[in-house]
């Protein structure tokens, strides 16, 4: 399995490889690949807590963007609520504020996922069908709190000075806000990858899906565990929603909603329930999307559309699915 | 058994209602409340099909709703306000509706479960961008208006009184906005009949025996994957012809009307509440969403004024968070009758 | 009859879209007009006016059941809506049904009063021509000046960047490019590097032109990616005040807007600027104004109007002009657009006020613009 | 000395009572058998048992401290393990995994699992391999290996025999007689000539009640009374 | 000599480097009943997944009366006359006893097809359908949800299905498991029943030495995916090579 699925990792290697003789210019080149990196791991930021309660719980949680916009309206109340610290001329001021914000994202996203566990998710797990129509249930109550607290008028998301602005690179602009991204999209990964890897609970996991009582009866609290999971899978999405706000500085409360498809279409593409599938699915997708969108502008939205059909009749368990 | 009677007893009860709404409630939203019921109890009876009998989960239904409302609009804005034009418009829609029924479901009914949804959902989401980018044919975002057949036009007098004028039955004029609405009752009724036969039927068995254990009912020797087709074909001609009666009725077709997700959110919603995978269930969904679209809203205005002397109360209630508490009572619903009504009628109080 | 009184409905979308916010502002800046137009006895002629307000939950099937209830059942004189072109598109119909008025706003596509529409339908809401050949104007076109558009895919999109081309016919500008990017694009960086190579080798002043209306913040994608070291300018409209925070990035653009709270001098708006400062803590935004222009027209046509049905109205509204916080406003009779002043703006940073300023160029009167005429009745 | 007790235990499930007022004591040490025809109510008690029924009336003691309120994962922490009749393996694990999460600090006895090696060869041949591709047999070893891979003071098993072949029951018959000379089996079992061989006490139980209470020694000589309770028309080889 | 209605040959399946099955090569024949027994693990079910379709073989082939099976699909093979109860219980949980039946009576009438006429309608149907529930033992419970069964009701069901789909051949993987001692004999007199019918070839996979005793016609044996005995039963169990692989003197196993 793990030599067979090596192949795919590559993939983005190849697309990257083939994108640069079809482009021509270097500099556009290298601009498009680090955007469309970076790119890809925000997008693994939202993903990936999708990816690890769908994979691992078996669980379809249309909720889950919901916590995306959660996060990302809590982070940018949190910094504007810093303004004064987010103005200062200090880094550190600047650096605290923004760490603030995620922080509050994050605890405000296990704080929800606990809820979301305890009351929506838990009386259906087992039931794909009744844990997409609860959990959309509980997206459409989840955006009308969002519309109550904050108003359906755009909000502004400020962001600290040193994150604005781009590095010129030979003709190739590097936004260092995407830099940035990147760096805390790989501290997650490492952290996931350590996490299910590296300890028994990614296992207890998987088998409390299986069978939920027989792991009791082997002496688990599988609650407890489904929680956690939930927890971590929902500060995830707020993480990521909280990054993406910094990204997008304008946000409204659609903004979950329009990430979904594609989270959706990466968490496909990668295999379910694998950390590394949904790297892999957020980078392809991400690289081709930017490849395309310079290439061929009118293809670039069906490009998602047709990646995923491409990948699903090639492989039709995803790039690197979980071993199942 | 009995209970069964009880839920066909409400079901009828609805029909009953609608096929004398316009007698019964004699103003103009009512009318097209009836309309939309009528028209949407057929669009979830046809998801439950999917959903309910086979197991199918497709958020591509709102997309074959859409393929029959544009073949009408499309034809009867290109051609003329005749019928020859809706006949085509509904059968060229019906026509691609199956074609495509049967490329999806070949190439890809035979993945898991939720890899079929999602493949759906990029199908339904492409239809949606394409009916946005092709503005010139089919309106884009604002969608477009055209006239529908003569006889439906509220000019028309269906019957007419001694002076020439439109008569009256029961206080009701029979103009052509009379005629349109039986248009929509009947066909609808018919569709639904229709589909009860279907459920009832052998067919029906092997759909069910193919949601509780499909390698087992490929084993006894029913080909799962032609079934599946079959039934998916089924639901989406259905719900095309759905959609080219609504286009009649509407005279307006846009994404917002047939081909959105807020749309396809609102069938599963009255499939649930309903009750999957039974068919008089879907009419008790449909009227009931519909009922609450149209109305809850006003209720919460009068809850909201006779509360507004406790503070917070009147917020929570306010009429323009009338999704809110849809929200929470889908979710109840969910959770503590998972049949449905119908089915909670059906199978009684315990679990 | 005297002393009966005059419905009005209100036909917006007050939930299921983000965009019911925008609603809400024009409910209050209606409410604001017609308090102004009556002096606040909200009486017109003898006539109390009643208003009915509907909720089209941003659903052409469920606005259309609304406004013929309204018209059908609640029998209002006239009625106003909606917030989105689509559901306006599928209003327009139940109009002629009725033979009753629509007043359009604040949707805005063209085609509201193009030749799908019908002599009941008038529109105070501005048109996409109109953004367009002020933000044309507002760049001063002439030989030297090369222009590479940046819209969306869709009609809205397409039709606006050829009101734009066609405004600068004649000028000796060069448009070099034109993108489209699929709605709801989040990521810019692709059609920038193509936008950056098309205008890049030109000598002259070169200028990205951006009419994208979704989420997005493609201004600030453009302009994260530098396009200063090309000296490529960016030029965008206005945008409601708190998006317009984040033009404090672009300090010294020039764009064009239909409404900005300080750049209009008249009596009308002074008391609105007042009133809604002292209401609601804070300045009325565009949708506020445009409401409150609605609500001055519908006064003044119910007025002036030799009878009160349908047809004195349309008699009294096709020519009519009236007074709003925006300036003196026209309904040309062919086509029933109200015709109306944009502002020229020049973004200044105050870090003391929370948004960019659109700084007063200039307004443009109707007369310097040539809206294409969209039906003739 | 008695380690465990059952009192009064009623059990339905929606509208059918399966369990009525069942009561038995196991005592500690050897097997206990628990005999009965289909639909008895056999599986109902074990499940019972480890809590995997919502609180049934009546009581359940082990060791002296009632646990019938205890959540499933308390009760088994106290040392209870338990083969269910359905084996509950985790077939996307593989076996090892299975193993794993059967041991509470997720390292192995070394000499127990030689042991596991010895009585069941193929699961070290499988170590590797998804559980879900064993065959039926394989699968019921590895539910009984899980159950044995810590030392407990009481395994329920349901039905272990079922489905293996007559070597393999042999060997299991001996592990069970090995490992009941420091822990309780309470057993169900078909098959009556393994449970003749292994049990010590037994009970039968019939339409949800304890028809008889005894030991295996006096029920295997009385060919009468095995007939009335358990109509043993096709007589165990 | 009879014509085999259903052989196999170099019968063979791999699963990465394991071979489960092992070039099988055997003729079956109609009115014979024969026992397949083996070691856990022995290939037994693998066996029997590749004749009835729901593996594919790595070679080999299957026939059946001339037709070859090998590649088709489960549904068509169970079209071709072979049917086949599972070793695990493999059921339609939510419907009813009588339901899980009368699917198997209609895929064999080819009524499943039919999508206008109600199936109250096609009484004949529910009539067969109640002739096995009989045969069963299962009428009383005919309205109960197959998944309320208990364990042992739930084999005989499974027994019933088969039955239902009154195939050429029968393929009986384990039915008595986990059967108590009444109710087992009820199954083994309806495999006894089928088997006086000559028409019918009969394959049945069983641990039980009684059962096995009782009625078989021939033995074969399985081991490590491997054909190593077949013949007369009596011979067979005698044999050394199979008290050593299967019946086991003191548990010692390869
Ligand atoms: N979910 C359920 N719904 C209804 N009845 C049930 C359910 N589960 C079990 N039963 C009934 O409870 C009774 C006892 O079942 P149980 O499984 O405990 O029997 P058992 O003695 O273990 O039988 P077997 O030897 O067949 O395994 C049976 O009659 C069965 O029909
Ligand atoms: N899909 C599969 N993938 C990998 N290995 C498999 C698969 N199916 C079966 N096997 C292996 O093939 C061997 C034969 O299994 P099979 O189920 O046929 O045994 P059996 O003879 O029926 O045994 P039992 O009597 O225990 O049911 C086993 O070792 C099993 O692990
Ligand atoms: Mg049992
Ligand atoms: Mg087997």
């Amino acid at each position: 399995m793990i030599d067979r699925a090596g192949g795919v990792f590559v993939l983005p290697v190849a697309i990257a490889i083939v994108a640069f003789f079809l482009i021509g210019a270097p500099s556009s080149w290298l601009t498009l690949t680090v955007a469309g990196l970076s790119m890809g791991l925000m997008i693994f930021l939202m993903a990936s807590g999708l990816s690890l309660v769908f994979g691992l719980m078996d669980v379809l949680n249309f909720g889950h963007s919901a916590f995306v916009s959660f996060g990302a309206f809590v982070a940018a109340s949190v910094l504007a609520w810093l303004g004064g610290w987010l103005g200062a001329d200090s880094i550190i001021l600047n650096s605290l504020a923004l760490i603030a914000a995620l922080a509050a994202a994050i605890v405000f996203g296990a704080a929800g996922g606990w809820f979301f566990e305890r009351v929506i998710v838990k009386p259906v797990y087992k039931d794909h069908l009744r844990q997409i129509l609860i959990t959309m249930g509980a997206l459409i109550v989840a955006e009308q709190l969002i519309l109550a607290t904050w108003g359906g008028t755009p909000v502004n998301v400020p962001r600290p000075h040193f994150l604005e602005g781009a590095i010129i690179l030979g003709g190739s602009s590097l936004e260092v806000y995407r830099l940035f991204a990147f760096v805390v999209g790989a501290l997650v990964y490492a952290g996931l990858y350590y996490l299910l890897n590296k300890t028994r609970i990614g296992l207890l996991i998987r088998a409390g899906v299986e069978n939920r009582e027989m792991v009791e009866a082997l002496g688990f609290k599988i609650d407890r565990l489904f929680i956690g999971v939930f927890m971590l899978g929902s500060a995830l999405a707020a993480l990521g929603g909280a990054m993406w706000a910094g990204y997008e500085t304008l946000i409204t409360p659609a903004l979950g909603a329009e990430m979904m498809v594609i989270v959706f279409i990466v968490v496909i593409i990668g295999g379910l329930g694998s950390i590394q599938g949904t790297l892999l699915g957020a980078i392809v997708v991400a690289l081709m999307q930017n490849y395309v969108g310079y290439l061929s502008p009118k293809l670039a939205l069906a490009s998602n559309m047709i990646l995923m059909m491409a990948i699903l009749l090639w492989r039709p368990y995803g790039l690197a699915p979980a071993v199942k | 058994m009995n209970r069964t009677l009880s839920v066909k007893i409400i079901a009828l009860t609805i029909w009953g209602l609608l096929l004398f709404s316009p007698f019964l409630f004699q103003d103009v939203r009512q009318v097209e409340v009836a309309a939309r019921i009528c028209v949407f109890i057929v669009l979830v009876a046809s998801y439950d099909l999917l959903i309910g009998y086979t197991g199918i989960v497709s958020f591509a239904h709102t997309m074959f709703f859409g393929l029959g409302a544009y073949g009408v609009a499309i034809a009867m804005k290109q051609g003329d306000n005749t019928w020859g034009y809706w006949i085509v418009g509904a059968l060229a829609g019906v026509l691609v509706a199956a074609v495509l029924a049967v490329l999806i479901g070949l190439l890809s009914l035979r993945v898991k479960a939720i890899f079929f949804a999602m493949i759906t959902l990029a199908a339904a989401s492409v239809a949606l961008v394409l009916a946005s980018q092709l503005s010139s044919f089919t309106g884009g975002e604002d969608g477009m208006t055209y006239s529908s057949p003569d006889i439906f036009k509220p000019a028309t007098k269906l019957l007419t009184d001694d002076e020439g004028k439109v008569a009256r039955i029961a206080g009701v004029r029979m103009n052509g906005k009379i005629a349109a609405y039986y248009f929509v009752f009947f066909t609808s009724a018919v569709m639904f009949w229709v589909m009860l036969r279907i459920v009832g039927s052998p067919l029906g068995t092997v759909l069910k025996a193919i949601r509780e254990n499909e390698a087992r009912a490929e084993g006894i020797g029913y080909r799962v994957v032609a079934y599946r087709t079959a039934v998916f074909v089924i639901a989406a001609t259905t719900a095309a012809l759905a959609g080219a009666v609504y286009a009649a009725w509407l005279k307006y077709t846009g994404p917002d009307t047939t081909l959105s997700f807020a749309i396809m959110i609102d069938i599963l919603l009255m499939v649930v509440i309903g009750g999957m995978g039974t068919m008089w269930g879907a009419a008790i969904g449909a009227t009931l969403m519909v009922l609450a679209q149209y109305y809850l809203r006003d209720l919460m205005e009068v809850a909201s004024d006779a509360t507004s002397a406790i503070p917070l109360l009147p917020e929570l209630l306010s009429p323009d968070r009338w999704l809110l508490w849809l929200g929470i009572i889908f979710i109840l619903l969910v959770y503590f009758f998972p049949a449905g009504i119908a089915g909670t009628i059906i199978r009684g109080r315990a679990k | 009859q005297d002393g009966d009184p005059v419905k009005i409905a209100l036909i917006h979308g007050m939930s299921g879209s983000p965009l019911e916010a925008f609603s809400k502002q024009t409910h209050t800046g209606f409410e604001l007009g017609l308090e102004y137009a009556t002096g606040g006895t909200m009486e017109v002629n003898g006539h109390p006016i009643e208003v009915i307000y509907k909720d089209t939950q941003f659903k052409p099937d469920v606005a259309r059941a609304v406004l013929a209830e309204a018209y059908g059942d609640d029998e209002v004189l006239l009625a106003v809506g909606a917030t989105s072109s689509g559901v306006t598109t599928g209003m327009l119909p139940i109009a002629e049904e009725y033979e009753r008025i629509l007043l359009v706003e604040p949707a805005v596509a063209d085609s509201l009063t193009g030749p799908e529409s019908n002599r009941y339908v008038f529109k105070t809401s501005r048109n996409s021509s109109m953004d367009m050949q002020a933000q044309a104007l507002a760049l001063k076109p002439d030989e030297n000046l090369y222009v590479a558009t940046l819209a969306e895919d869709y009609a809205f999109g397409r039709d606006g960047i050829a009101a734009f081309k066609s405004a600068l016919e004649g000028t000796g500008a060069t448009v070099v490019s034109e993108e489209y990017v699929a709605q709801g694009t989040a990521d810019y960086t692709a059609v920038g590097e193509r936008l950056f190579n098309a205008l890049k080798d030109q000598d002259g002043r070169k200028v990205i032109l951006i009419y994208v209306a979704g989420s997005g913040d493609a201004p600030g994608k453009l302009q994260a990616m530098d396009p200063s070291r090309f000296d490529i300018e960016l030029s965008f409209g206005g945008n409601i005040l708190p998006a317009m925070a984040g033009y404090k990035r672009f300090p010294g653009m020039e764009g064009a807007v239909y409404y900005y709270y300080e750049a209009f001098e008249n009596e009308i708006n002074d008391w609105l600027v007042e009133e809604h400062m002292a209401r609601f803590d804070g300045p009325p935004d565009f949708f506020t104004a445009g409401g409150m222009s609605a609500a001055l027209a519908v006064v003044k046509a119910i007025e002036t109007a030799e009878t009160l049905d349908t047809e004195g109205l349309i008699a009294a509204m096709e020519g009519m002009s009236w007074d709003t916080p925006k300036g003196e406003m026209t309904f040309r009779p062919e086509d029933h657009q109200a015709l109306q002043s944009m502002l020229h703006f020049k973004i200044r940073v105050d870090d003391d006020v929370e948004w960019a300023i659109p700084e007063k160029v200039e307004i443009i009167t109707p007369d310097m613009m040539d809206i294409p005429v969209g039906r003739e009745n | 000395m008695t380690l465990l007790s059952i009192k009064n235990m009623d059990v339905s499930i929606g509208q059918y009572s399966v369990l009525h007022g069942v009561t038995f004591d196991v005592p500690e040490g050897g097997v206990f058998v628990l005999l009965g025809r289909n639909g008895a109510g056999k599986t109902t008690t074990l499940r019972s048992i480890i809590g995997l029924w919502d609180r049934p009336p009546g009581s359940v003691t082990f060791r002296g401290e009632d646990v019938s309120s205890l959540h499933t994962s308390d009760i088994a922490r106290k040392g209870i393990a338990f083969v269910p009749e359905n084996m509950g393996i985790f077939g996307g694990l593989t076996v090892a995994e299975n193993m794993v999460l059967a041991t509470a600090s997720g390292k192995f006895d070394q000499a127990r699992l030689t042991r596991v090696y010895e009585l069941f060869p193929a699961l070290e041949q499988f170590w590797d391999k998804q559980a879900w591709s064993l065959s039926g047999g394989q699968k019921q070893m590895l539910a009984v290996a899980r159950a044995i891979i810590e030392p407990r003071d009481l395994i329920l098993i349901d039905e272990p025999t079922k489905g293996l072949a007559p070597s393999i029951i042999h060997a299991m018959g001996e592990a069970f007689r090995e490992i009941s000379q420091t822990t309780t089996i309470l057993l169900v079992e078909q098959n009556f000539a393994f449970a003749k061989s292994l049990g010590r006490d037994m009970a039968v139980i019939d339409d949800g009640r304890v028809v008889h209470t005894g030991t295996m020694a006096e029920f295997a000589a009385d060919t009468a009374l095995q007939d009335r309770l358990l109509s043993l028309s096709v007589e165990g080889a | 000599m009879i014509h085999p209605s259903l052989s196999t040959r170099d019968l063979t399946i791999r699963f990465g480097g394991h071979t489960a099955v092992n070039a099988v090569t055997c003729d079956f024949r109609p009115g014979e009943l024969t026992v397949i027994v083996g070691p856990n693990g022995a290939g037994k079910t693998t066996y029997f997944n590749m004749i009835s379709g729901q593996l594919t073989p790595t070679s080999g082939s299957v026939e059946k009366d001339g037709v070859d099976l090998t590649r088709m699909s489960a549904s068509q093979i169970a079209r071709h006359g072979v049917g086949r109860a599972f070793q695990l219980t493999n059921l339609f949980p939510q419907l009813s006893v009588l339901e899980n039946i009368r699917l198997a009576v209609q895929a064999q009438a080819g009524d499943g097809r039919r999508f206008f006429t109600p199936v109250a309608k096609l009484s004949e149907l529910t009539a067969r359908a109640e002739r096995y529930l009989e045969a069963t033992k299962l009428s009383d419970k005919a309205e109960l949800p197959a998944a309320a069964l208990a364990h042992g009701d739930q084999r005989k069901l499974e027994v019933a299905l088969l039955m239902a789909m009154e195939p050429d051949i029968y393929m009986f993987d384990e039915p008595t498991a986990g059967m108590s001692l009444d109710h087992a004999p009820d199954v083994l007199d309806l495999i006894a029943e089928i088997k006086h019918d000559h028409s019918k070839t009969v394959l049945l996979v069983e641990h039980k030495m009684d059962v096995v005793r009782a009625l078989a016609d021939r033995i074969i044996v399985l081991h490590n995916g491997e054909l190593i005995a077949d013949g007369d039963p009596g011979e067979v169990m005698s044999s050394q090579v199979v008290k050593d692989v299967y019946l086991g003197n003191a548990g010692e196993m390869a």
